[in-house]
């Protein structure tokens, strides 16, 4: 993103809130906004879902096309995460080759499915070490009101649980689900100054000195972490992030899964 | 917010076969456009912005300036410059389209984009840019013509001058039949395609294209029917317009009655 | 190309010149330059064409090298059209990448060329579903005084029509002739202010409007268009040009087939 | 000079097998760190640089600036930027690594650069880059602690000036148990890493990352254990830069005498 | 313009078999060159132009300049710099040559563009840029010879003050046998080959490569036959401009006769 | 490699000094630098050698990997060489796209080993037509302080003559030693004014008017040369650098293979 400056005196605001425990649009410190979203608004897509968190808006599509394993692990399917972040969701991002953050948010999004275990890999596999399933993840993100890590991967494994893989379409028998099994679900928090909060907007996002995002599975394992930005973070700070993530995931996750 | 985006497979529900002489292969008559739905305003961060629902085509638009373009070697002096970008969503069509430019969407783009600068008042703003980002989500035929309708909003929406908004639909020839507004079938096994863009206030063309093998006369005819869509189209393009201005007049409404 | 200002006194000229029905160099408004071409002039290209319009010099080569055919199409040859315009033909040219102007040329070459059916591509099929011949043709401007799109469209029929399929080169039988049937030529016009020429010169595009190409088969049935630049067309306007075209074009292709 | 790179295979032969059980398939303690050598001050051209060997990783790492941030737009008018640039070369792993960037190397260069940019005192130099490129000559996992280890030393050895050197190292989980620094092997196959870079002298933390499959508990054992060894190999850069030091010193005494 | 391009095949036809006796596959004489025609001034748009044919070898040079550098940051205050682009076209070579840039071309263009530094007046230019572009249309062996041959008549026919035209011509080894300006079946088949330019007023060396095997004695007869050859090169790039001089020359009498 | 201006008053230096036949380091004009190198420092390499020249040092490694033979040379190996300019070895390289300097650099290193006919490429073809060897070079620079022709060589030459061609890796049979042969060593002088001078140092390459390179195999003779920058060398200058040269390379042959 493009040098995008937030005055001193809004970060004060929102550092001077968070002191008291509140946030500018009447949150507490440790909640998510709002989450609404669709699945399978794309016809063309695979599987897919546009997500809303807050005013963030993200929609992710998945498409799945036959290709050649990798000659390391010759038996299973292969997902690859893409992630634009385009002027139309923002004036700071820009045309043309991804940026360091949209490719950030692309591995973060990736690994967190990857650790998780979610894709049964073994079953993207048509025949062992000549052809698999390639599983294409592609985030687009339609406006960006902060905090992509999670609203990207809450969109991503609600597109991925609501894929099929189109066999028939390439003569390989019958379209069967994706073989998606757990719920991994990021929870992403900033730290102004000494206070940490949970799913920033983007002000909260830009009056930042840190970040971290833990990625949580059904079990409450830790599956990822990603801390980022220039300023630090004490060891007790990220274990209260920890606890914290772990309430926060469970309800999402339970959102997510029963579809409200 | 764009609001609802439904599968193209739910959409064709809504259409009614009409009878069985002289319909096509989805129940259209031959001058009968797909259904269109357009939303203004849609994003947060853009300065304009339309949403657009095509038969199973899906595109936003989003326009940010005047604002000054960057590098300043592409300054104009004696105006603003209209830069547009086009670009399908990977997961738009039914084979992955790989993410970055190509030669398809560079064509559109440039075509866009002069079309869109023949009604802009671009002598209003010496220095700056127009920038104009069109995505398609998912793509049924036809996504330059709603691109370009979509834009015509989008800019209008950002509240820059404009002696009218474009509106663009295509026509062509399906089994010796002039009709209009191909799907996806029709434009793959058709015999014909005219992607047409007017300023619907003077029948002026500003965007025409055209691939495949047609008459002199069914020229004529396509043209004709293509036109007189546009001017439909137009129609709702400014009830897109309408509805979103009415929200902001209850917005101001409300902001007054706090005083 | 890079930004090309014409003085505006220039222009008046023109345009003064035109509602006289006259223009710069004697022409009339519906006429073409003086088109000279010379037959393979390339040793190493399959088939090659050098045309001159008036001052615009174009030279195309076409290459035929064995691949693998486009799923959707099995049993089909591949054609794919490229255009340089390098500053050697202007200083408004500029190295790197292809630029729109290169693409939308090629494009709309591409288009006229494909759309008559002039090859046919059943016939470029070696092995269905597993290799055909891919066509390379190859646009490349010497010298740039205006209208590439009729220039470069005449130059590749041309050259189309002059190649051999080099079969026994890559030990698929015998060489044979290019399967060329159709000669579709294009007619591209601009309009300054209110008035429309045939064959624009270099000054006459700067001064232009809105420009607009036809492409016309042996029947003179349309098989392509594109209108272009800023400004617009009345449809009377296109109609009177796609009439003059025809005349134009059956004028013209008579010449390349003659061999004049 | 970088001195003597050897194979890591013969640096295996220095690992003493300490007893059967609880050791690690390299004979290690659950604990214990693969040997780390640091050198600073190896390259002749740039500002500040420092060579690292770390179990068969060889790290080198260049700095320079402060100097005047170039193209002009990303000069920021309150502090020096940061600018890493992680690369590993072609020859550096079993398979061939292309030259140019990729997505991996991308996102190592941005967290380096952001972990340090939080010891960096970068508002005393505005409008300046500072520029940290990191060559990975040989990988053997932990490559971007190697790195981050490696730049902080050549920061330093450049003059510029820092709250602390970061210092980094990985703890993980091999067969349901948390180990320190994890091997090649290890980290193919083993449950979790999780690489940490912390600022020693207040233990806080500047680079986290995790992959793989851990618990709470596991997590804090394994924290414990990272950041103790970050303390270590804190000791072995101030050692580097000491070393470095008292050459200089020396170097000056006989400067000295000639006179 | 550049006149007739004529196949390589015809071009042949024209060598005279000398003899059976130490005679090349192609009829040609150990020192004796294919046939060259130069002319300059083939481009309207260009500031220089030449067009060379060289047995089948069909290259343009064209020259803009001394214009201002582009950026300014390529600028050199205290004299020109100077900038070449060869390029083979798609269709110049029996496999399809993919456009763009390639390392061969890279490094062609550099020794190409040291050979014109090294003849040009660039200090009477300061900050200024002189590009010379080369197209190769077909090749046939020798094309870096042929690119500066004629790039040196492009820059004189801008007018751009040199001390001297630069001739090339390559010299090599070819069944054990030094001869000249080898064609693509003996560059294919031999065992050297030594591309040469010179100053062939000084005979001076300003580009010099060479690939194959030469012992120092054949070397020294290899350059000379070169050195030769360059100086009759040099003979035809002066007919070349004394050509296109006399017609200006005539013009300018035409320009008088009307006066 | 950026602008690098070095001072008016270095370069007179540097040529007063070799009137006299002194250099700033006090070698003669016909001398070397300090050689010295170490083989196989790099694990994960198949070879590699690390060789410094004075303050000049090159890492240089060697990967090998199955892969296709060239058509028109189906029972060969592939040698690929790259070089790699980074900012690490000096201020004036650039990150990005390699240099114009690097492509020269590893095209002449190239050269001279190819056309040695060091590499015995039949030996690495494993099954004509279908699958070779593809041997890639890297040549990374640590510091610069001149003459990458020569060090880059001679760190390549012996890089390749430490490597193993990893078949069993690969499942090809038995690991073997790379097939090389010959040891093809270069010489570089440069010209300042009329005075030539061997294996320059960063400021005499700077202060140079031309730079030549050769060459020689095993036998002495003549295998590559490169003239370079934009001053000019007599015929005689030729002559008498191709003298010296082939007594340098003898000596530096021969302490390579001893490995001295």
């Amino acid at each position: 993103m493009k040098k995008t400056i937030i005055p001193e005196i809004r970060k004060e605001t929102i550092y001077k809130l968070a002191q008291r425990g509140c946030r500018e649009d009447d949150r507490s410190l440790d909640s998510f906004r709002d989450i609404g979203f669709q699945l399978n608004p794309i016809g063309t897509a695979e599987g897919s879902a546009r997500l809303h968190l807050g005013r963030t808006d993200v929609l992710v599509g998945v498409k799945v096309q036959p290709g050649e394993p990798y000659p390391d692990k010759p038996d299973q399917g292969v997902l690859m995460t893409g992630c634009e972040l385009k002027p139309m969701a923002h004036p700071g991002f820009e045309s043309g080759a991804p940026s360091d953050e949209s490719v950030e948010i692309a591995r973060v999004v990736d690994r967190g499915i990857r650790e998780s275990g979610m894709l049964d890999m073994q079953k993207l596999c048509i025949a062992p070490g000549e052809k698999i399933w390639n599983v294409f993840l592609d985030i687009q993100v339609i406006n960006y009101d902060g905090n992509l890590f999670d609203s990207a991967t809450m969109a991503s494994i609600l597109a991925l649980h609501s894929a099929t893989v189109p066999a028939a379409r390439f003569g390989e028998g019958d379209d069967f689900p994706m073989p998606a099994g757990a719920w991994p679900v990021t929870a992403t928090f900033v730290k102004i100054k000494d206070i940490m909060m949970a799913d920033p907007t983007l002000m909260e996002e830009l009056a930042a000195d840190a970040r971290f995002t833990v990625s949580l599975d059904d079990l409450g394992h830790i599956r990822a972490m990603q801390k980022g930005l220039k300023g630090s973070l004490t060891y007790d700070e990220v274990g209260r992030a920890l606890d914290t993530a772990r309430k926060l995931t469970e309800d999402i996750r339970s959102r997510l899964i029963s579809g409200e | 917010m764009p609001g609802n985006l439904r599968k193209g497979i739910d959409y064709m529900a809504d259409v009614k076969h009409m009878g069985k002489d002289g319909l096509r292969a989805d129940g259209r008559r031959a001058d009968e456009m797909r259904p269109l739905r357009i939303e203004a305003g849609v994003l947060e961060n853009a300065d304009g912005s339309a949403y657009l629902e095509w038969g199973s085509n899906k595109v936003i638009a989003a326009v940010y300036g005047p604002r000054e373009a960057q590098p300043k070697y592409l300054q104009d002096p004696a105006k603003a410059i209209v830069q547009v970008n086009y670009n399908m969503a990977a997961f738009s069509s039914e084979e992955r389209v790989r993410p970055g430019p190509n030669r398809r969407a560079t064509e559109i783009s440039k075509i866009t984009a002069e079309a869109l600068e023949s009604v802009i008042l671009t002598s209003h703003f010496p220095r700056a840019s127009i920038d104009v980002y069109i995505e398609v989500l998912e793509a049924d035929a036809g996504t330059r013509c709603a691109g370009l309708t979509a834009a015509s909003v989008a800019v209008a929406d950002a509240g820059i001058p404009m002696i009218d908004m474009v509106a663009a639909c295509a026509a062509g020839k399906v089994d010796g039949q002039i009709v209009l507004d191909l799907g996806k079938k029709e434009d793959n096994f058709g015999q014909a395609d005219m992607p047409l863009g007017i300023i619907p206030r003077s029948g002026e063309i500003v965007l025409l294209q055209m691939d495949g093998d047609m008459t002199r006369e069914e020229f004529g005819k396509a043209m004709e029917m293509a036109m007189a869509a546009c001017k439909r189209i137009h129609g709702l393009q400014q009830d897109a317009l309408r509805s979103r201005y009415a929200v902001n007049f209850a917005d101001m409404d409300d902001g007054e009655a706090e005083k």
